[in-house]
């Protein structure tokens, strides 16, 4: 392997991976383990406000199974006064709750970590680990005492759990206090016993363990101008700034809750003073209507947009393509997940990137944008439907489970109020009424877009709208050079936006020869890893690409590294075959590092890329 | 090669309708079907509906799958725009059309094979979703652009061109419709104009989802002896049990006057649809009676026409939705967008 | 442009390009313009087959509008007594029978070339040449007083342009007399009809031109062993002796008459005594059933395959994700057509390799077969189901509408009758019996195949079948570790199956540094053009591929050659795309040349190819 | 983490039927699916049915679409193969086993989503396909996988969890399934093992497409006051009209008694069915009474159960077919291929 540094890269990561590292304050993670349908989930986003709330950087990595009930679920915390906030596998703290996976959970501490568990029945002996520290609470049998009725007691648990969190932690109780305040308010009854139960957890934790632990927590003014959230909502705010009208779509994890956001947005921001909808939301009957009804309602002049992932891309192949060929606009919303097939559905994966890229039969191309956290996912869905009425093509904007389904923390999302929709060149009617007469598909002014006008709005912007064979003039035909021209009309018109779509993001380190190069959510692991890298003497630079048709400063970045490490969350290298493909690099230079597993990336699968670089052969 | 356009003669001594056209301004291209194929007269009694109903050409949006039926709608309306999507998916694109411009009229038209095969489960759905629309099945019992195969269609035993017996039990698009609960169901027969003419008209007035199967035959692939979608088949069983008047708004009528098998139904915009009915008893505005009467003819071998159901004030997407009176499309963008005051605040929440 | 001969290689092709071109004995070609619907068909179909009869070998190209009837159709014929049966868009000869079309038709011709008409209304004078010798037979008053009835007249005329045609190019009548004779034997009046019109326009054409041509035949040998047939028939005759019993389909252009001709196959091979069939053809619902029909029967030990053109592949995407995932055998047969969306569909394209190669979300990899004309998809249509059924997995053969539909000479088929299918690992029950337990994903070789039971064999092969995520012991998982060693071992799989698939074919001369590397029904073309090339002083060696993922062969091929030209038939190079992506060429040693208008390519494009080289941009 | 098998314990005690199997024998994985759902019910059903009708379970292929009713092939059967196929299209695996293997006895289970949104072409085709298999429809008027949306078989205002009424008119399968010349049409409720296990088994014994409804609530997202798919509002609106009782092969009935309403039937392998009607003159062999008394009753609010309809001996997909005895991917290689000298001879023709 090359020599980029005082070290060479295997050896930067190697020592990188080899420093020891064990949290402290304000720098831990903990991870709890639960059965989902039990109510944890809201008691483990509690907890991670509340850290969020005291200052300090925080995200969330909810691991849960494709089922509604009864199965074993984890949800992760990191802390991090620093603010690395990528998924890190290395536990200071285990909330191990669900006997069923005490094995694996207790398992997975770090050594000299920390296990909280429920000491109401005694821990198995062969399930002890001499270097870890059992913090053992009879919560079971304190909520028994404590609360009335299986539900009750059930939920309780997991309050109580937080309440001694706080106490190792040192969580402010009051920060706590007021965001149940918050979420029960109304609710006077509910809102007591959680207090209750918080308090006990507290209590005991305080009476028997040495509290605070060495990983805990500080106040910090790390946060301010930050919020949490999830980027499938912020996507859904993304349409609903857009403009977004019409919306079709089939349930899918990870993507529903997007329409679910959206919906509860236009409720409330999209309803006329006779509360009539400004907007229409159709749950189609699968993901084939879905993009048909967002195809319709783009031609017809809408701004519409369909969320799915992975299946219903597949589904929606042959619209795709129609709509590529008569060039109506139309946004998708991929939040992807691990593939192929149903795959694993609660998991997250990067490996819709070739398919959505070259989706349908024939020579197609689309325009792709690849948000890396929320904050992308709301300034993303704008510009894609921008892109998509401006080039009249389907826009792909490609998130993924873990970006759309976890809260991140970003910064808190502005609008410019003077930003006003790019609907492309659209002619009124009044133009058309001054026009001698109007072709579909003629190119005037050279950047392979025509003019495309609306139904309904002057009779001589009729014309015939197929995906068949069609010549500029929007006629139908069978020539081959008639068919020709347009198709190389088509080609201009995708290359021309790779101008408009958002340029890379690009960090150079002083003295750095060669680079990681990622997409979308692999953003924050990839930058930890380039720092911890650094740390110990191999300066890396960094490009993140956010869009497809690639402009010419990705191009230029990879040329002017030795090696580019391509780091990406699927199998087969997708994004270092598109950047093979589509720019012209030198194949040498594009090395891959590739995690698949289906949870988020953490830094360290990143420096045990380099590492390993070269064992993984991309097929 | 190119389709040419119709050259756009003007006939001074042609009628002209409410709005000073004549039928000539409802044409489209020069159809390049089949000569005699039934779906060029379903074109004909459209161009002639949309004329006798003084519509602006331009207010329609055309949709339709692919098929020689799909292909029709380049042979009307030259002045609306046209969309030959994909196979059998005409009812989404629909959809989508009528969410974001639910002021046009919207005619969808579609084929056996693109509405009973490849695309029933969307045919389903948008009924179910009573999108406002006219849809069309012109219905041959084959598919023709693709050479004759059986379609969903095709009753048993019906024969191919060859002289095979068909196996499977046809899907009568017209129960299906009845099943699933569409407020306008009708069925014509692209050889008899007379009648399919007021059924398009009074399709167009319904506010909701209506259908309208026409047959329509194939002569090329199925017009011949053994089968029961040719022309001398379906003259031979065609049993019309509601004739359609249509009367407009302005005039007067007696309403729901019941004599000699008149029926008039008072449509969601006032007008007035008058049906004759050829068999006093048959009730159109009962479900199950139209259902039971068509599957007790359709095992007598008959093809029972006219408009067999209709709801006369259906509720219809936009309605079930609750959407505004203006189309979705044209909706100012200062009226979509909350703005940076709403949304700063609205962070405040995700804190 | 390198310096590769005595001329550099676009001075090598404008030569060849300059060199006059005008046909002579047994070499020449003609074009004949008729209106669809109207029974040209069959007569176009005799005239081929009489020169092939001959012994001259002969190509016909249908060039037919995707409608029923009424419309322009034109039919090329290339006679080559050197065997060149590529397209060619030099035509000595036009048939203009279709009034609608003269201009552009006679247009076509070459100068000093022919023009025969139907002279029973005079031309117009625009239309004529002075560089061209129209032939005028008043062949629709000839019909009218010979023939009774708008449709015998209509039908005859057909038959005395043959005839008339068999003067003027020497064609001996006796070949054509026995061929109406084998045609129409039982039905006399007909026979006899054609005859008397075939006489006639015979003796007209002897009786009023300088009979024969310049361009004319002369009896060879050159077709001894060989038969005319078109692709889709012979990857039916090739699925009806791979063993295939279900096959499911939704008609499509131009993979219907495949389904057509293994119907006919089998009502003719495989009834019992009593007449039962032993196979079952499933008209489906549509692509998506058609899909899921052959995986089912594969599932349960069927050999089963479904022939679709690109709409179809673009529907079935969902299906085939499965297939790859849960590894179930099944072939596809795709006609590819000229897209995207409906596009032209009586166009021909090799547009869908790279949708083929990595069809559906999420990871995935298939095999793809690549056959160039209609003794390969006989044979690689057999290879399919074993390649299928060995990788438990869907295999895709890419035929086209040119190979497909049209008529190709050929060897005659041949069958070995020693030939037993590959059915992979399947256990029998004994085999079951005598396991202790049967995982279904286990790969016990190393060659990343596992052992696949069928359902009914016996209770211990039983295994629970799913795309969703799960372990080499056929359970259920959401583990990353376990579900990324399965799709490491698919990838190793799929790799694995390089050396399995047909090898490339490479023809070297003497001298060459430079190739055309192409695959399909380019094949013609392009060998055509290195023999013009060579005439010019250029050699170039050829590579054509037939199956991916690509052997070392391929590589080491491309390795070899300064340059590479990749000839295909789609906008956006996709067979290049593939080849820089799945070998390790050097992006400078691949060139691309392609035409995809949709008619069969010609050496003159590939010439133009070079000679224009890098002015075509490839996106 | 991989779903634990359930442990295979043998008791002793426990009956066997004539394979000496016990009910544990055709037991599968644990349940992953919510405590009280519906679809548990079913597969208990299911369990029993098999058991009793003495079907050795490696005999047997399950198929699924997706979605938590898709989920229980893998919790019966363990000695049988499974398969969970992609979402709405289990119908077409389906017909590619019968295709290959006419010998298995086959299951495929489906859900409202599976079977009545994105899969409705598929179910309406397997239908007119006449596959031989029992056909599962776990009918809960949600997606329960995807958590709680409503499903194509809602009722017009059922009450969503959070309170929102349903606008969309319902597709009832069993009407629809009538409407497509199903031959064994019936419905069930997963809170009545006592009706459902006797279904089951007739419609095992069925040589034809057996469809089944049940009504199978979902406790965690459709069993609240306001659903009309609750396990309260569905035993408060049940209405059983038809119960069955097996009669085996071998013991002496009298055909067709119609005393106290009991109606023997044959069905193909001589076996004979034996309803026993709440409603005297309800005819379960006339599918135009079923539908029009299962329209009647649903206008009602009613759910009518039973084996509501069927023809006891239909044709199926290999009957129609004129397909071999032998399964097709049974046949040897030898039967299978022509041959080298017929292809020679074949040869001849392309000259
Ligand atoms: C996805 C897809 N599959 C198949 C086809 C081929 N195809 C074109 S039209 C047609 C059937 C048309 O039948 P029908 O709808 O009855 O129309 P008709 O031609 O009879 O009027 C088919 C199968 C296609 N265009 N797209
Ligand atoms: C192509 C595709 N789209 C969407 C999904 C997501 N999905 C899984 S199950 C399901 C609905 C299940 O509903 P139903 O069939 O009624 O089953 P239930 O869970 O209610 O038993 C959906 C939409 C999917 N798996 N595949
Ligand atoms: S093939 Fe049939 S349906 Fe098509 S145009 Fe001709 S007659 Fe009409
Ligand atoms: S969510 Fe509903 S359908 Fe799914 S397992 Fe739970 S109760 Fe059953
Ligand atoms: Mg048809
Ligand atoms: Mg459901």
């Amino acid at each position: 392997m090359n020599d980029l540094g005082p070290l060479s890269p295997d050896e930067a990561a190697a020592a990188a991976l080899a420093r020891p590292c064990c949290g402290g304050v304000n720098e831990f993670a903990l991870k709890i383990a639960t059965v989902n349908g039990t109510g944890s989930a809201s008691a483990n986003g509690l907890l991670m406000q509340a850290i969020f709330r005291m200052g300090i950087p925080v995200s969330g990595k909810n691991v849960f199974p494709s089922n509604i009930q009864g199965l074993p679920t984890w949800y992760e915390i990191r802390a991090s006064g620093r603010g690395h906030t990528a998924r890190t596998p290395v536990f200071d703290l285990m909330v191990a709750m669900n006997p069923a996976t005490y094995r694996q959970d207790i398992a997975e501490v770090r050594s000299g970590g920390y296990v909280l568990h429920d000491s109401t029945w005694p821990l198995q002996q062969s399930l002890q680990r001499p270097d870890v520290h059992f913090l053992g609470i009879p919560l079971a049998r304190l909520c028994a005492e404590a609360f009335q009725g299986g539900r009750e007691r059930l939920l309780m648990k997991n309050i109580m759990y937080v309440g001694a969190l706080a106490a190792l932690l040192d969580i402010d109780l009051e920060v706590v206090r007021t965001l149940l305040g918050e979420q029960y308010g109304a609710k006077k009854g509910l809102l007591e016993s959680n207090v209750t139960a918080l308090r006990m957890g507290h209590e005991y934790a305080l009476g028997h363990f040495a509290c605070p632990l060495p990983v805990r927590l500080q106040r910090l003014s790390a946060t301010d101008g930050q919020v949490l959230m999830d980027g499938n909502t912020a996507a859904a705010l993304g349409c609903l700034y857009a403009g977004a009208t019409v919306a079709a779509w089939y349930p899918i994890t990870p993507a529903t809750s997007v329409m679910e956001a959206f919906r509860g947005f236009c409720s409330r921001f999209r309803r006329d003073e006779q509360g009539r909808n400004r907007f229409l939301i159709v749950q189609a009957e699968d993901e084939l209507a879905a993009a048909g009804i967002v195809i319709g309602a783009g031609w017809a002049g809408a701004r519409a947009f369909t969320p799915t992932s992975g299946p219903g891309i597949s589904l929606m192949n042959e619209f795709i393509g129609l709509a590529y060929y008569a060039e109506i606009p139309a946004v998708f919303i991929d939040v992807q997940r691990a593939g192929p097939s149903t795959g694993m559905p609660t998991r997250t994966q990067q490996s819709d990137l070739l398919l959505c890229a070259y989706a349908s039969h024939g020579d197609t191309r689309h325009i792709l944008l690849l948000p890396a956290d929320p904050e992308e996912c709301f300034h993303f869905a704008v510009r894609a439907f921008d892109l998509a009425e401006r080039f009249q093509t389907p826009v792909f904007v490609l998130s993924d489970l873990d970006i759309g389904m976890n809260d991140w923390m970003i910064p808190r999302l502005r609008w410019d109020d003077s930003f006003r929709p790019d609907r492309g060149k659209v002619p009124s009617a009044e133009q058309l009424e001054r026009m001698e007469i109007f072709y579909r598909y003629l190119d005037v002014d050279g950047d392979g877009i025509c003019a495309r006008t609306l139904p309904g709005i002057h009779p001589r912007g009729a014309y015939f709208t197929r995906g068949s064979g069609h010549n500029k003039l929007g006629g139908y035909t069978e020539d081959a050079a008639e068919y020709t021209e347009v198709m190389q009309r088509l080609a201009r018109k995708i290359r021309g936006a790779a101008e408009a779509v958002p340029g890379p993001i690009i960090l150079r380190r002083e003295g750095a020869r060669a680079s990681l190069v990622t997409m979308g959510g692999c953003d924050r692991a990839v930058r930890e890893a380039i720092d911890r890298l650094a740390e110990e003497g191999l300066p890396l630079d960094y490009m993140r690409v956010r869009g497809f048709p690639f402009g010419d400063a990705v191009a230029r970045f990879l040329a002017e590294h030795e090696i580019n490490w391509v780091v990406e969350q699927n199998r087969d290298a997708q994004l270092r075959s598109l950047l093979l493909l589509e720019t012209k690099v030198a194949r040498e230079r594009l090395r891959s590092i590739t995690s698949y597993g289906g949870l988020p990336l953490s830094w360290q699968q990143v420096a045990e890329g380099i590492l390993h670089d070269g064992e993984q052969s991309v097929p | 090669m190119t389709y040419l356009p119709k050259p756009k003669v003007h006939h001074p001594d042609l009628p002209r309708n409410a709005l000073g056209l004549t039928r000539r301004d409802y044409e489209g291209s020069l159809s390049t079907l089949c000569a005699g194929c039934g779906h060029d007269s379903v074109t004909a009694a459209l161009i002639l509906a949309f004329f006798e109903l003084d519509i602006p050409p331009h207010r329609v949006a055309k949709l339709s799958g692919i098929g020689c039926s799909s292909k029709t709608p380049t042979y009307f309306l030259r002045e609306a725009h046209g969309f030959n999507g994909v196979h059998g998916r005409m009812p989404a694109l629909a959809t989508g059309v009528s969410a974001a411009r639910r002021d046009l009229w919207l005619v969808g038209i579609s084929g056996d094979g693109d509405s009973l095969s490849i695309g029933l489960g969307q045919f389903c759905h948008a009924i179910r979703r009573r999108v406002r629309m006219v849809y069309i099945l012109e219905n041959n019992g084959v598919y023709g652009l693709t050479k004759g195969q059986f379609s969903a269609s095709a009753d048993i035993g019906s024969k191919s061109k060859k002289g095979e017996p068909n196996q499977q039990a046809p899907i009568d698009p017209v129960l299906l419709a009845l099943s699933l609960g569409a407020t306008f169901v009708a069925r014509g027969f692209s050889g008899d104009k007379e009648q399919l003419v007021p059924i398009l008209k009074a399709a167009f007035r319904h506010h909701g989802f209506a259908f309208v199967d026409v047959i329509s035959p194939c002569v090329t692939f199925n017009d011949h002896e053994g089968s029961t979608k040719s022309y001398q088949y379906t003259r031979d069983h065609y049993k019309p049990v509601v004739h359609a008047d249509f009367v407009p708004t302005h005039q007067e009528i007696v309403a729901h006057s019941e004599e000699g098998g008149v029926l008039d139904i008072r449509l969601h915009d006032g007008s007035v649809l008058r049906l004759r009915r050829t068999e006093r008893d048959y009730d159109p505005t009962s479900r199950d009676a139209a259902y039971a009467y068509v599957r007790r003819h359709q095992d007598q071998g008959e093809v029972v026409t006219g408009i067999l159901y209709i709801d006369s004030s259906p509720s219809e997407m936009h309605a079930l939705s609750g959407t505004v009176e203006t189309p979705l499309a044209q909706i100012p963008y200062e009226q979509l967008c909350p703005g940076g005051a709403a949304l700063d605040q609205l962070m405040d929440s995700f804190r």
